[in-house]
């Protein structure tokens, strides 16, 4: 079977800086990736890429056997990209009922059946006591599940979570985990980032480590952290000694 | 239509230009770098003409002697309208853009009303001032020289608002307060006097502006509105958050309505700036320099 | 499901219906014509605020400039009638689609601005539109156009002798703004206005084609406001340029809904209620005086709305059950 | 017997162009003395108090502001027909208006009587309410060119003329009357500028009419512009050989103020003029009066204003009755002789449509800070002074 | 130097701290600890004016500080970097910067402070042109960090500075608050990285839907087991 997602040889420059160079990944059906790396490595420009927020400079993007690389954002997001955002951009005029209900109105024409959708997430990303609260009074933990449950309803085929495990108490981030592999068992590729060494391995199949907008090492997890690259550029001696 | 009759109105149009962005740069500050809408600033200038009339007529000053206390009243007058209305009206949490229209759009209707209250809506005008009526001819090209010193004191009002913005902490604290009014206390700026500091000074640039139109526009309540909406579209034009773009946006204004009226009939002379305004967005978003 | 919400929708269904029931029976007691013209100018404007609210208030892209759209519905509706003998029905809906029209031609280059860029292009290609009408020839240029009396008759939708007519359609209208902002609140347009409101680019990211969003808010928008224009042309039986594209239009539409509670459903009709009657009795009563105590009045009224209810009038209403909740 | 008769007056108290409707006021407030008190005029009804048809009942005026908006100064018109009870009622500067008050007077059956609007459109709709007891654009435009055929009589050059006028109604209607009568009469108009009214600057229009240069300069403009123009021709150097104005701001003392001192010889139709207070005394002692309230001379638009008042209450008097319909009748039954006006009008009678075609305009020239009449000949006092200065 | 006496502050009549006390000592890296929600940040505004609290006293080196302006608190000496960072999006990494010093303008050495920051983060360095909404968003809380280092506080607020940063920066994160508290500033910090954080403290508070549950040296308090369990993930 083909990859779900695919990046070939994508390029994204700003001016002088270079985000993303020849960053070539795929990711496969039903996995949970790990996209980590440095700050200023790369990795929301990628998802940026994918997600269709801009074109990139150079290098094409495949989903679901289709070249994307021009789709406009609310296009991908129809063939099956939800995403979060990492700087969260919830509407924050509207209630976390109503936030949802945006995404939910991808699959669901009929309200009623959107608003039914929009519930079900909220039940399931346990942010339903919150329903009737405008985003604008939600906590920034909240905040982020919130960008968790308003893709979700999209029913991506793919999910990019970008840093939505952050601010949590370690007790608080095993129910993050649990959740995100629950999403996962409902047949929810999943791609994400996170600086959580603790929450991130042991929870994806495989990881990426990008560094200076290239792909510096790719593989299971328990390799990875053990590169002496990685923990280099990224981990600190100090994780080396504790992976 | 000869040569010289093109270039006089070039001529004409560029003076005009840089009057329209006289008339503009309180307002590049006040709308254009702190972000804040004035719907009043028409009315902000037919307070200062009155102030240069009154000052002519009570006292004999001449409004070019009169120029710096206008503005200092102007000044005065803008801070407070700050610290009482505009501050308030930043104040909402959801669209404070419309709050802050409609809060000036009534200040605006307040200060007319006023104007005609205390003014009576006569048409006033200074019949004798040093330049009033003066003229130079270069080669069969006229210049009145009330614009001329118009257009110098534009430029010279330009070089001191860039200056100012761009050199100095207060310009750069009057760019954080529009960034983000909520965060500039995290480095202990006071946003209310930094933001009554900045009305203040936009007001004053007004009066600058009032003083000079003394001279030879005619002065009544409603003076104001001929002249708010072209300065919208010159900072706009020009760019939100620059200064440069809202000097260059006066010269194209003033230029195009000059070349407009040549080729069109003269009454539809404001659609050429107004045509220019929207094919510059059209191509940049953002007018010719803005930042914003 | 969500009882909450279908309650609270029926419950403003059910209100909307009885307002507009006790609205219709007031010519019962309202008989003196000037107060019948102040209720048909507040339905009128609650309207027309209603379909502005459409575009600006729910989709979040400020217009000062729909005096344009009022302006063509007038004018259409007119020179069907008076050069062609078309009746005023079906230059009302031409006029309708041909704003609408507009308004999505514009919509290619005018939504790609944003902020303040947007309010002025607004502003600008009204100003424009009432500078070509005023140089119009053919359309009566300054001079307008003054509606034949041809007698009272609905064909027409001419009336000398009574105001009645006008002020029902003026309650259709009104009723219709109503209905159709209710009706899209709930609906996917709706939501996809809001969510572009608030933040584009997440909407975006959710599926929403934000451009196609601000295009269906307003050609709907503008269609409204056109059919407004229409029926003010008839109510007056007399345009020109100023009287019906001036500035003071875009204004007006905007003020009920700023005053009352901008991109909420009962803010225009509340803003009007409170703003029209509130602006015509000023001038009525202390214009007459010429030393301008009308402008202080009315203006300072204006100042302290703004400033006391940011959030609108509405917000007396919905806030405050929150408040005594809490407090 | 009624003891008081309300009538409605209707001007714009608020805008730009509130300065009118001020002055207006004062003008009617003038007029309403010489009615109510007794003043030795030969006028009608200037002597006595009150209307004596009525039992001596006093006029009351009720001010209304349409703030130059139809609408609006249709509201105004139906609520002092409907609430405030007037007999008749009379405005309103701007012709946009005076459009649709005539039409709700027509509805209710009330007098109107158009003391300042020139547009000729206005008595052409087929009214049975509406009066005008003054010149129209066209008497006016045909006056100017009346002068203009005497003076090329005299061996002066007329050929060429520039047409400088607003966008609005009253300048669009003056400067469609001068092009045809310039047309009909063989004189070549070299540019014709219609401008916006109220604009920021006047500098390319200058420009193009310095480029023409015709032998005279026919402004429609309002004291704004009037004011702005003369200050940018000075300022681009264009001296025309010759100003005649269509009256507007041409006739009020701000533009004088203003820019006087570049005005020496300028001419302006009107249809009032001082001189006259040299044949009839009465002109010069209620222009005091008038001067007494307001500061300033009769101009134009305040003589015109306070004859049409004199004139609706004289037909209010004979109707002896405040009905609208007997007040229509006594009015399209007057016939009230020049000389018992303050006009150089002929008589004050209306034709069918409402028009007083023997209302002559004058042309009034402006030398020495006064102005004097210079046509027609049988009201002139002094002879054109051509090219001005 | 900083003692909060039972401060109690509300959201439109929702209470998120109630009576809540803390103290810290010149010189002191303090902790403050807890769940989502649990009224840390809350603490955080209170202390820096940025709520005004509904009752009780802070006072800062002997003087009160609850009910004065939040600028005048910054004056004051008290540097506070938010959880959601607030930096001005559209100014460059440079301004912002010279922002911070915006409060010794017009003295010589205004800039001094720019020497650690530019030590601690070199990064930013590289960066000083770019518009600061454009950087990454590890990049953007070191700027947030180094912007409240140049209004030279002598007490530094920091709420959840790790959130974001690379394991490889935290580390140095941490390590550069203890710099930043040998450099003579006295740190209160709000973390959720407990395990981290205990280690550069000098002592701890965990606040519990706002109330303080537990106050002690951070080494007790780490190897308290109901934190491990709870807090601690162990
Ligand atoms: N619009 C832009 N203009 C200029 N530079 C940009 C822009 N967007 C991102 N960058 C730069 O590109 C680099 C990559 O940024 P990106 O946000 O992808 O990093 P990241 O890997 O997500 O980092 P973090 O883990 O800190 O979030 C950064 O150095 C950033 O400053
Ligand atoms: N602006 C606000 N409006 C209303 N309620 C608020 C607001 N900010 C916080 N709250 C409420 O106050 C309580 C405490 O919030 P606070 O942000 O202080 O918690 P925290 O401990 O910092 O949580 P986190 O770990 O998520 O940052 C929460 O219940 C929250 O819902
Ligand atoms: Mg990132
Ligand atoms: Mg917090």
């Amino acid at each position: 079977m083909t990859a779900l997602l695919e990046t070939r040889g994508v390029w994204q420059r700003f001016g002088g800086l270079i985000a993303n160079s020849d960053v070539s990944i795929s990711v496969g059906r039903g996995e949970i990736v790990g996209l980590i790396g440095p700050n200023g490595a790369g990795k929301s420009t990628l998802f940026n890429l994918i997600a269709g927020v801009l074109p990139p400079t150079q290098g094409s993007i495949l989903f679901d056997g289709e070249d994307v690389t021009r789709m406009p954002a609310a296009e991908r997001c129809q063939r099956g990209i939800g995403r979060t955002f990492q700087v969260v951009k919830s509407f924050e005029t509207m209630t976390v009922i109503d936030n949802v209900i945006v995404g939910a109105l991808v699959r669901n024409t009929v309200m009623r059946e959107a608003r039914r959708k929009a519930h079900e997430v909220l039940e399931f990303t346990g942010l339903a006591a919150r329903a009737d609260v405008l985003a604008s009074d939600l906590v920034p933990a909240e905040k982020r599940r919130l960008e968790v449950a308003r893709a979700l309803a999209t029913e991506p085929k793919l999910l990019l979570l970008d840093e939505v495990l952050t601010g949590l108490t370690p007790t608080e981030a095993q129910t993050g985990v649990a959740l995100v592999r629950k999403v996962r068992d409902a047949g929810i590729t999943v791609l994400m980032v996170e600086h959580v060494m603790e929450i991130v391995m042991p929870l994806v199949d495989r990881a990426i480590v990008l560094d200076l907008g290239k792909v510096l090492v790719e593989g299971k997890p328990a390799d990875v952290v053990r590169d002496p690259k990685v923990i280099s550029a990224y981990l600190g001696d100090r994780h080396a000694v504790g992976a | 239509m000869t040569a010289q009759a093109i270039i006089q109105s070039l001529a004409s149009g560029l003076l005009m230009g840089l009057l329209y962005g006289l008339i503009a740069v309180g307002l590049a500050l006040i709308f254009g770098l702190m972000d804040v809408t004035n719907f009043a600033h028409g009315e902000f200038l037919m307070l200062a003409m009155y102030l240069s009339f009154f000052l002519f007529a009570f006292f004999a000053i001449d409004p070019l002697l009169s120029a710096p206390l206008v503005a200092a009243a102007l000044f005065v007058f803008g801070a407070v309208i700050y610290l009482l209305i505009v501050r308030f009206a930043m104040r909402a949490k959801a669209n404070a853009g419309m709050v802050q229209i409609f809060t000036t759009f009534g200040l605006a209707i307040v200060m007319r009303g006023l104007a005609q209250y205390f003014f009576t809506p006569d048409y006033r005008s200074i019949p004798q001032s040093w330049l009033g009526g003066k003229t130079i001819s270069i080669g069969g090209i006229f210049l009145p020289e009330p614009q001329l010193v118009g257009a110098l004191v534009s430029i010279a009002a330009f070089a001191g608002l860039y200056f100012f913005i761009h050199r100095t902490d207060f310009g750069r604290a009057i760019e954080a307060t529009r960034e983000d009014p909520g965060a500039v206390a995290l480095v202990g700026i006071d946003k209310n006097r930094v933001f009554a500091f900045g009305w203040g000074l936009g007001a004053a640039l007004v009066g600058l502006a009032g003083a000079i139109m003394a001279v030879f526009f005619y002065i009544y309540p409603d003076v104001g509105a001929s002249f708010a909406l072209i300065a919208y579209v010159t900072v706009a034009l020009g760019g939100f958050g620059s200064v440069f773009g809202a000097f260059a946006g006066g010269i194209i204004v003033g230029l195009v309505e000059a070349v407009t009226a040549l080729v069109l009939p003269p009454s539809l002379k404001s659609v050429g700036i107004y045509a220019v305004y929207l094919l510059v967005v059209f191509i940049r978003p953002r007018g010719l320099f803005g930042s914003m | 499901m969500d009882k909450n919400f279908a309650t609270r929708r029926r419950r403003d269904l059910i209100i909307a219906a009885g307002l507009a029931g006790i609205a219709a029976l007031a010519p019962l007691f309202v008989k003196d014509v000037y107060v019948q013209n102040i209720l048909i100018l507040t339905l009128m404007y609650a309207a027309l605020s209603q379909s502005w609210n459409i575009l600006s208030g729910y989709c979040g892209q400020i217009s000062l400039g729909h005096a344009l759209y009022f302006g063509i519905g007038a004018y259409t509706t007119e020179l069907l009638f008076t050069k062609f003998g078309v009746l005023p029905w079906f230059g009302m809906l031409g006029g309708g689609v041909i704003a609408a029209l507009i308004a999505m031609g514009l919509g290619y280059p005018f939504f790609r601005l944003r902020g303040h860029y947007f309010v002025i292009a607004t502003i600008v290609i009204a100003e424009i539109g009432l500078l070509l009408f005023q140089n119009w020839e053919w359309a009566g240029a300054a001079m307008g156009i003054t509606i034949p009396i041809r007698g009272d008759s609905w064909l027409k939708f001419q009336f000398l002798r009574t105001k009645l007519p006008y002020f029902y359609f003026a309650l259709g209208l009104c009723c219709l703004a109503w209905f159709v902002t209710w009706w899209l609140e709930d609906s996917k347009w709706g939501f996809w206005w809001r969510a572009v409101k608030d933040n584009p680019e997440a909407a975006e990211s959710l599926g929403v084609v934000v451009f196609n969003s601000k295009m269906g808010a307003a050609a709907v928008s503008a269609f409204l406001v056109a059919i407004g224009g229409a029926f003010y042309a008839q109510f007056l039986a007399y345009i020109d340029p100023e009287s019906v594209m001036g500035f003071q239009f875009s204004l007006l539409m905007a003020l009920p809904a700023v005053l009352g509670g901008i991109g909420t459903l009962w803010g225009p009709v509340l803003g009007a209620a409170i703003l029209i009657p509130m602006t015509e009795l000023t001038r009525s009563y202390i214009g007459g005086s010429g030393r301008g105590v009308d402008l202080i009045v009315y203006g300072t009224l204006i100042v302290l709305i703004s400033l006391a209810l940011p959030q609108g009038l509405v917000s007396l209403f919905s806030r405050s059950k929150a408040k005594g909740a809490t407090r | 017997q009624t003891s008081e008769v309300v009538i409605g007056v209707i001007y714009p108290f608020s805008g730009g162009s509130a300065q009118q409707g001020v002055d207006a006021q004062k003008a009617y407030e003038t007029a309403l003395e010489v009615i109510n008190k007794n003043a030795d005029f030969d006028l009608p009804l200037a002597k006595g108090e009150g209307l004596p048809g009525l039992g001596g009942a006093k006029i009351r005026l009720v001010f209304a502001d349409h703030q130059a908006d139809p609408q609006k100064g249709r509201a105004e018109a139906e609520r002092l027909i409907t609430q405030e009870k007037v007999c008749a009622i009379i405005g309103t500067y701007q012709s946009a208006v005076a459009v649709t008050v005539s039409q709700i007077c027509e509805r209710y059956q009330v007098p109107f009587v158009s003391a300042d609007n020139s547009s000729p459109s206005l008595h052409r709709r087929g009214l049975k309410y509406y009066f005008r007891a003054a010149p129209h654009d066209e008497m006016y435009s045909a006056a100017m060119f009346d002068f203009f055929d005497a003076m090329k009589k005299k061996g002066t050059k007329i050929e060429t003329l520039s047409l400088f006028h607003e966008d609005t109604i009253f300048g669009t209607d003056s400067g469609n009357a001068q092009t045809k009568i310039a047309g009909e009469r063989g004189y070549k108009i070299v540019t014709d500028i219609k401008y916006r009214a109220n604009s920021p600057s006047l500098s390319a229009e200058v420009q193009q009419l310095k480029t023409a240069n015709a032998d005279v300069l026919m402004p429609s403009s309002y004291t704004t512009d009037g004011i702005l123009l003369v200050k940018t021709m000075a300022e681009l150097g264009y001296k025309p050989n010759a100003i005649v104005a269509q009256d507007a701001g041409f006739s009020e003392k701000a533009l004088y103020d203003a820019v006087g001192d570049k005005l020496e010889g300028v001419i302006s139709r009107g249809t009032f003029s001082l001189d006259l207070a040299q044949k009839r005394p009465m002109v010069g002692k209620i222009n005091d009066m008038f001067k007494a309230k307001s500061g300033k001379d009769f101009n134009d638009l305040t003589s015109r204003q306070f004859m049409g008042l004199i004139i609706l209450a004289d037909a209010i008097n004979r109707a002896k009755s405040t009905d609208g319909e007997k007040i229509r009748d006594a009015l399209a039954a007057t016939d009230i002789p020049g000389d018992q006006t303050i006009m150089p009008w002929k008589r004050v009678k209306f034709d069918e449509m409402g028009q007083n075609n023997d209302a002559d305009p004058v042309l009034l020239q402006y030398v020495g800070g006064k102005f004097v009449t210079i046509f027609p000949p049988q009201a002139a006092i002094a002879e054109a002074i051509w090219p001005m200065k | 130097m900083l003692s909060v006496r039972e401060v109690t502050t509300a959201y439109q009549g929702l209470v998120a701290i109630s009576a809540v006390s803390i103290e810290v000592q010149k010189g002191e890296i303090v902790c403050v600890a807890g769940a989502n929600g649990a009224g840390k940040s809350t603490l955080l505004k209170s202390i820096a004016g940025a709520e005004r609290p509904r009752s009780g006293t802070v006072t800062f080196d002997g003087k009160r500080i609850d009910g004065m302006a939040q600028h005048h608190i910054t004056a004051a000496g008290i540097a506070y970097v938010p959880e959601n960072r607030r930096l001005f999006p559209r100014l460059s990494v440079r301004d912002n910067l010279r922002l911070g010093s915006y409060l010794y303008r017009g003295e010589a050495n205004r800039e001094e402070p720019l020497d650690l920051v530019f030590k601690l983060f070199p990064r930013l360095q590289e960066r000083l042109e770019q518009r600061a909404e454009t950087l990454s968003g590890g990049e953007q809380q070191m700027l947030a960090i180094g912007r409240a280092l140049m209004t030279r506080p002598r007490l530094l607020m920091l709420d959840e500075p790790s959130q974001g940063i690379m394991p490889k920066l935290v580390d140095e994160i941490f390590q550069a608050v203890k710099r930043i508290r040998d450099a003579g500033m006295t740190v209160l910090i709000v973390e959720q990285r407990m395990a981290e954080c205990l280690e550069i403290a000098d002592r701890a508070y965990i606040l519990q839907t706002g109330r303080v549950l537990m106050q002690g040296a951070a080494s007790e308090i780490k190897g308290n087991p109901d934190v491990r369990k709870a807090y601690l993930g162990l």
